[in-house]
């Protein structure tokens, strides 16, 4: 047999899921959007102890399979072992998977219940979602804090909620099923027609932009008020990236890789406030939000179902429900809808 | 069957055709069905994979005309005016690369080409049970991939809901815009369904009760055992697609509401059908169905390899009987976790913690094949020929896909990964970088058989390493889309903020994609060339035990002159009853004063 | 070879000490009985009205059953089939239990989830 | 008699066993998976009935549905009796109950026609309410297995006339006896799943 030196193009070609997988474990940190939430972090720690499991089995099998074929490479004058296998090799190695495998479902099961069983029960902000083609709406219950009165709060595309307390969301669609993501806060749940479901999530920090270094930070309620913070007069604009990768050969394809900046707007007045007062200082920060997303495919224009959330200090929050206007049309889209078929939580809440 | 009574009958069961129309179209011949079944499921692998270009250019370059095709092809099929990939187009793209790769490629390729010709010869059977089923059953196929290409020609394209066609968006009128094009898909997996299904039967009736003397469960190659059980997926799972689509059929055709609850409202209008239906149903059936049909995809794929792996390691499959075993709890477990899918779907989350822990124990049973193939290959002596290549980067991807399916398994982190480019990886390291690298395994393993010659082996080496490394660049940085949160079937990533620092991975990936795909120009080069020109090829090249070795190639029209009596397992390389030669075929007697197995 | 086997060939007009006819008699009189039940309200009939649509359900399809067996085991000789066919139909019977369970048990658990549109049809 | 049954003639008992349970292993495998197929129509039923559709008004009138229970029953015992006759090698008698199992299926679909027909003039389309959606999915995928039985019963009888059968050789007429019961199956559950309850 002439003895091609395939196994030197095979280590070679092994090499890079190896390599890639080194790539992630360093990019991890600015991949995976920051958690945002106690349950996130949760689900992120769960999601790093079964990432050290794997990469421990990736490393040892890959490993293993890499040594058989260099080691074991037939040679002349040297047979194979004759053996069907062992019953007790095959116990063990069918046993201590099954105990990796216990505690990932203990911990699952665990962190399930959690986020999807147990609700809060205190006091938490309720907003309903209606999911349509495609766009976001949100309903909020108002002064009375009852659902489907005409002192409802109506938004569209983006909602705000307040920092540090419990959003219970009530989500359906009134066409096809969305998927109603909050990259963030971990939370996915799809949007089912016909289907009422239950959502929720709380958020710690308040999304702003550093204007110095024109990225995206989270800061805790107590750096948010003690910081200067622009609510208003700034706008967001992007352009091209100019940082070029060097597989990158053409320009046109970088239009969807952007840089992302603050800039002042022309047309607007800028307000900034620190501790809850508006105050004449330069600001450090502009007020951003999070991304909402729709995770199922829902259509020719799912790419484009976007939503923003606005996490705000409670005063902050408070303002803003006061300054969504009234508008009949959003408001027809709850009246045909909602307001028709899930009567009894309406009169619950 | 007893050797007397079918020898007494090999000339009624069908006899050798004489003209062209019974030797090639309507052939009750197996080796001609698969054949039959090889060249279609080919010609959609190539359809399927320029699919998937066009998908990974519009999201590379979003809305960048295409070249060549965008300018030849302005304004018409998926393109819009200005040559690039329309809005619908891609999702047509999307949905008709993942189904035609599922129903037309994948399972006719392992299933209809490769069980079909393997299985009567791994047995020792002259054909199939019901060799008029198995015409019958590849005569559906092809109108059914016929029905697949011809929705790309009606008005405003073809299904456009995804591979797994939620409704109500493949349902309810004015939520996407193709109408018959989705109506075709729908037919097409109704009949692509029922050919399976008799394809199914017929491989279980067939390893049931047509094996040769001797050849007792326990010494059935392990190819042949896992299209058994895929068999069994394939009678009993398929229906469930047959019948759901068919329901959706009714909801698409008759105005009936088995899929859309009350008050849909489309854009500002209320939708015409009364409700009353669940659209979470449809998700059941579909996935009762199509999970079993990821079983269906992957099972063969591990009898080829185990097979392989054994005869190129010149020694036996370590732990035969755990691997039947493993193979066997998969197909039970496999028709109880079909709910994993839908874990973020509105699934009743009780539900979601059963199926979560049936999920994560499947897993169970595919580490034990895992380290049973790495025990094969541990003292072993290797040979390094290109099935054996292509057979242990089967087992090499296949462990990266099964390690990043118990992410998914853990339904709490499946809650931020689900729906994402995650998934996607997932899925195409075990239906491309396991299935397909098995396939080509099995291609090189069995070629000789098949057509009488052999295939070039240094293009081989050539297109197993160039498919390897770009299968990996294009597949594995799609884990990194799927940490930061990238959704799945996004014709492009430039609204969302926070998928902005992916873009420059995307085109990463895209790369790869347009060299994983080239590189299979070589292997389509040396496959059709060696069809016809390759050097003639010996009845057994890798010295090989199982029965199709102990025949002649070509192989003649009834396989077996005698049906062949069977003494010993299928993987007894290195046996000491062998030597001084290191393998021994299944058929010959035991060798007096040498212990035999 | 074939696994062992034992099947008849029916020369006799019955199968295992029941004749077809009298096999048919007792599908017209289940038949016959089904249909009777189907007019009366079998839970008030039973003194349990709360249950009296459920009461209904289970009576009708305990008949079913009974004349599916009676069809399976006799006019498809089941009583006589090899051992891998019995196996066949109990297993396509096993899944299309576990389909119906988890169906059923996904669609009519009223916790987190409220299929309100339906329950708004009801009326509820 | 035809080459075939001339054939059949020289073969062994073992072999026509052997053949038998082959065949009857496929159909048997053919009607698990016809089982699942309805699995899926009888689940979304049993999930939609349960869940709201009790006050759909049902407007099925049950005798038509008793009468075709009946029909689908004897035509069950006469096939019965058609394959026990072929396996004794009586012809004229096999087809006669061939025949008469045809005749009762055409019976079948004439009521099926009628009942069809008085929905269709009440205006009771499929797409009326999610009942008759069902209504029509059940009793359409049913008939259409009926057809499919008379297809395979008329090929049988005119194979039987023409003498391919006899006591050693005829399993399609059992195999077409076990497809035959199972259509009727099928009909035991929907009768009163549609009709009474």
């Amino acid at each position: 047999m002439k003895r091609f030196p395939a196994w030197s193009l095979f280590l070679a070609c092994m090499g890079a899921p190896a390599l890639a997988l080194a790539a992630d474990i360093q990019g991890s940190s600015g991949w995976i959007p920051a958690a945002v939430s106690d349950r996130g972090r949760d689900i992120d720690a769960l999601y790093m102890h079964i990432m050290v499991i794997v990469v421990a089995i990736f490393v040892i099998t890959q490993g293993l399979l890499l040594y058989s074929i260099i080691a074991f490479r037939a040679k002349p004058g040297r047979k194979a072992v004759f053996s069907h296998g062992s019953a007790h090799v095959e116990i063990v190695l069918a046993l201590v998977p099954a105990l990796i495998l216990l505690y990932i479902t203990v911990a699952s099961v665990q962190l399930w219940e959690l986020v999807r069983l147990k609700p809060p029960v205190k006091d938490p902000v309720r907003v309903q979602v209606l999911a349509e083609q495609f766009s976001w709406n949100f309903r909020y219950a108002g002064p009375d804090a009852v659902f489907g009165t005409p002192d409802d709060v109506i938004a569209n595309g983006e909602m705000a909620v307040p920092v540090d307390r419990d959003v219970l969301f009530y989500i359906s669609s009134k066409d096809v099923i969305h998927s109603f993501f909050l990259p963030e806060s971990r939370v996915k749940q799809d949007v089912v027609p016909g289907l009422l479901g239950r959502v929720w999530t709380k958020w710690n920090v308040i999304p702003v932009w550093d204007l110095a270094t024109q990225k995206r930070v989270l800061l805790t309620l107590d750096e948010y008020e003690a910081a200067p913070v622009a609510v208003s007069g700034y706008k967001l604009n992007s352009e091209p990236n100019p940082v070029k990768t060097w597989y990158q050969f053409s320009d046109s394809a970088r239009i969807n890789y952007l840089r992302y900046h603050y800039d002042l707007d022309p047309d607007g007045k800028v307000v900034v406030m620190q501790g809850g007062k508006v105050v004449q200082t330069a600001p450090r920060y502009v007020r951003h939000y999070f991304e909402i997303a729709c995770s199922q495919l829902c259509g020719n224009l799912h790419f484009a179902m976007r939503g923003t959330v606005r996490v705000l200090p409670p005063e902050d929050y408070a303002a803003w429900l006061k300054a969504q206007p009234h508008d009949d049309f959003l408001e027809s889209k709850w009246n045909g809808v909602w307001d028709k078929y899930h009567p009894e939580y309406d009169k619950a809440l | 069957m007893s050797a007397e009574t079918v020898n007494a009958v090999v000339d009624y069961i069908h006899p050798e055709p004489t003209d062209f129309f019974h030797k090639y179209v309507w052939s009750y011949d197996h080796k001609i069905v698969s054949k039959q079944y090889l060249w279609t499921s080919l010609m959609f692998l190539v359809l399927g994979g320029s699919l998937a270009m066009l998908l990974r250019w519009q999201i590379a370059y979003p809305n960048q005309p295409v070249p060549v095709w965008g300018h030849l092809l302005k304004g018409i099929f998926v393109f819009d005016s200005t040559g690039a990939i329309s809005s619908d187009g891609y999702l047509q793209l999307a949905t008709m690369h993942g189904l035609i790769m599922v129903f037309f490629v994948i399972i006719p390729l392992i299933v209809g080409a490769f069980g079909n010709f393997l299985i009567p010869l791994h047995i020792g059977a002259r054909d199939v049970a019901f060799p008029f089923l198995n015409a019958l059953s590849y005569w559906l196929y092809l109108p059914a991939g016929l029905f697949m290409l011809a929705s790309f020609f009606m008005a405003k394209g073809a299904g456009e809901a995804g591979w797994t066609s939620y409704p109500p968006l493949s349902d309810v009128a004015g939520a996407v815009a193709p109408v018959w094009g989705m109506n075709f898909v729908l037919i097409a997996l109704f009949l692509a369904g029922f050919s399976s299904i008799l394809g199914g039967l017929n491989f279980l009736a067939t390893i049931i009760r047509m094996r040769a003397p001797g050849m007792t469960w326990s010494r059935l190659p392990l190819t042949t055992w896992a299209q058994f059980i895929t068999a069994i997926f394939q009678v009993l799972a398929t229906p469930m697609l047959a019948a759901g689509g068919a329901m959706l059929f009714f909801d698409r055709v008759f105005h009936t509401s088995f899929f859309l609850p009350h008050g849909l409202v489309i854009g500002q209008e209320a939708a015409a059908n009364t409700g009353g239906g669940f659209p979470l149903l449809f998700q059941h059936i579909f996935w009762f169905y199509a999970h079993p049909a990821v079983y269906i995809l992957i099972l063969p794929s591990m009898g080829f390899a185990s097979d392989i792996l054994a005869a190129f390691s010149r020694k036996p499959v370590f732990g035969y009987r755990a691997m039947i075993i493993s193979m066997i709890s998969i197909m039970g477990l496999g028709f109880i976790v079909w709910g994993h899918h839908m874990f973020v779907s509105g699934l009743n989350p009780i539900m979601g913690m059963a199926f979560m822990v049936s999920t994560v124990f499947i897993a169970l049973p595919s580490g034990v094949k895992v380290f049973n193939w790495m025990g094969t290959l541990w003292g072993g002596a290797i040979r390094l020929e290109p099935p054996m290549l292509y057979a242990i980067s089967f087992v090499s991807m296949f462990i990266v896909g099964g390690l990043s399916g118990i992410f998914m398994a853990a339904s709490p982190v499946d809650i931020y990964i689900h729906d994402t480019y995650y998934i996607i990886a997932h899925f195409h390291y075990i239906v491309f970088g396991a299935t397909l690298f098995a396939v080509f395994a099995a291609a090189t393993y069995w070629f000789p058989k098949m057509f009488g010659r052999q295939m070039n082996a240094k293009l081989s080496y050539l297109h197993w390493g160039l498919s390897f490394l770009f299968f990996n660049l294009a597949f594995f940085p799609m884990h990194f889309l799927g940490e930061a949160g990238h959704m799945r079937r996004l014709m492009t990533s430039t609204g969302y903020e926070f998928l902005n620092p992916m873009a420059p991975w995307n085109e990463f990936i895209t790369l790869s994609a347009f060299a994983l795909g080239l590189s299979q120009i070589l292997f389509a080069y040396n496959f059709i060339y060696s069809v016809f020109f390759g050097p003639k090829a010996e009845a057994n090249p890798w010295e090989a035990a199982t029965l199709e070795w102990t025949i002649p190639v070509p192989v003649p029209h009834y396989n077996f002159k005698v049906i062949p009596t069977v003494y010993r397992g299928p993987h007894e390389y290195s046996s000491p009853e062998a030597a001084p030669a290191d393998w021994i075929a299944q058929n010959v007697p035991p060798i007096r004063g040498k212990a035999a197995h | 070879m074939s696994a062992p086997v034992h099947v008849e060939t029916h020369t006799e007009d019955h199968a295992g000490g029941i004749t077809y006819f009298e096999v048919f008699g007792l599908l017209i009189a289940l038949t016959i009985l089904t249909v009777t039940i189907s007019y009366v309200n079998v839970g008030e009939a039973l003194g349990i009205p709360q249950f009296g649509r459920a009461a209904n359900i289970i009576v009708g399809l305990v008949v079913a059953v009974c004349k599916c067996s009676l069809v399976v085991w006799v006019f498809m000789h089941m009583n006589h089939e090899t051992r891998i066919n019995r196996f066949v139909l109990g297993f396509a019977i096993a899944l299309m239990a576990i389909f119906f369970t988890a169906a059923s048990f996904d669609f009519l658990w009223l916790g987190t989830y409220v299929h309100s549109f339906a329950r708004a049809a009801l009326g509820l | 008699m035809s080459d075939a049954s001339q054939h059949h003639a020289i073969l062994s008992p073992a072999f026509h066993k052997d053949r038998r349970n082959l065949r009857a292993l496929g159909m048997w495998l053919f009607l698990g998976s016809e089982v699942m197929f309805f699995t899926a129509f009888f689940g979304a039923y049993i999930v939609v009935r349960s869940a709201g559709a009790a006050s759909v008004a049902m407007p099925l009138e049950r005798m038509w549905g008793a009468l075709n229970t009946v029909v689908l029953i004897t035509s069950s015992l006469t096939m019965a009796l058609a394959v026990q006759f072929s396996k004794k090698g009586d012809r004229a008698k096999t087809g006669r109950y061939l025949a008469l199992t045809f005749l009762l299926a055409c019976c079948f679909l004439v009521v099926k026609a009628i009942e069809y027909t008085h929905h269709f003039m009440e205006g009771n389309f499929p797409s009326h309410d999610i009942f008759m959606g069902f209504y029509f999915l059940l009793t359409g995928f049913h008939g259409l297995h009926v057809l499919g039985g008379m297809v395979a019963m008329g090929i049988l009888w005119w194979r039987n006339r023409r003498g391919d059968f006899n006591e050693h050789y005829n399993d399609p007429i059992e195999m077409a006896g076990l497809y035959w019961h199972f259509v009727d199956l099928v009909w035991i559950f929907l009768f009163p799943a549609l009709y009474l309850l």
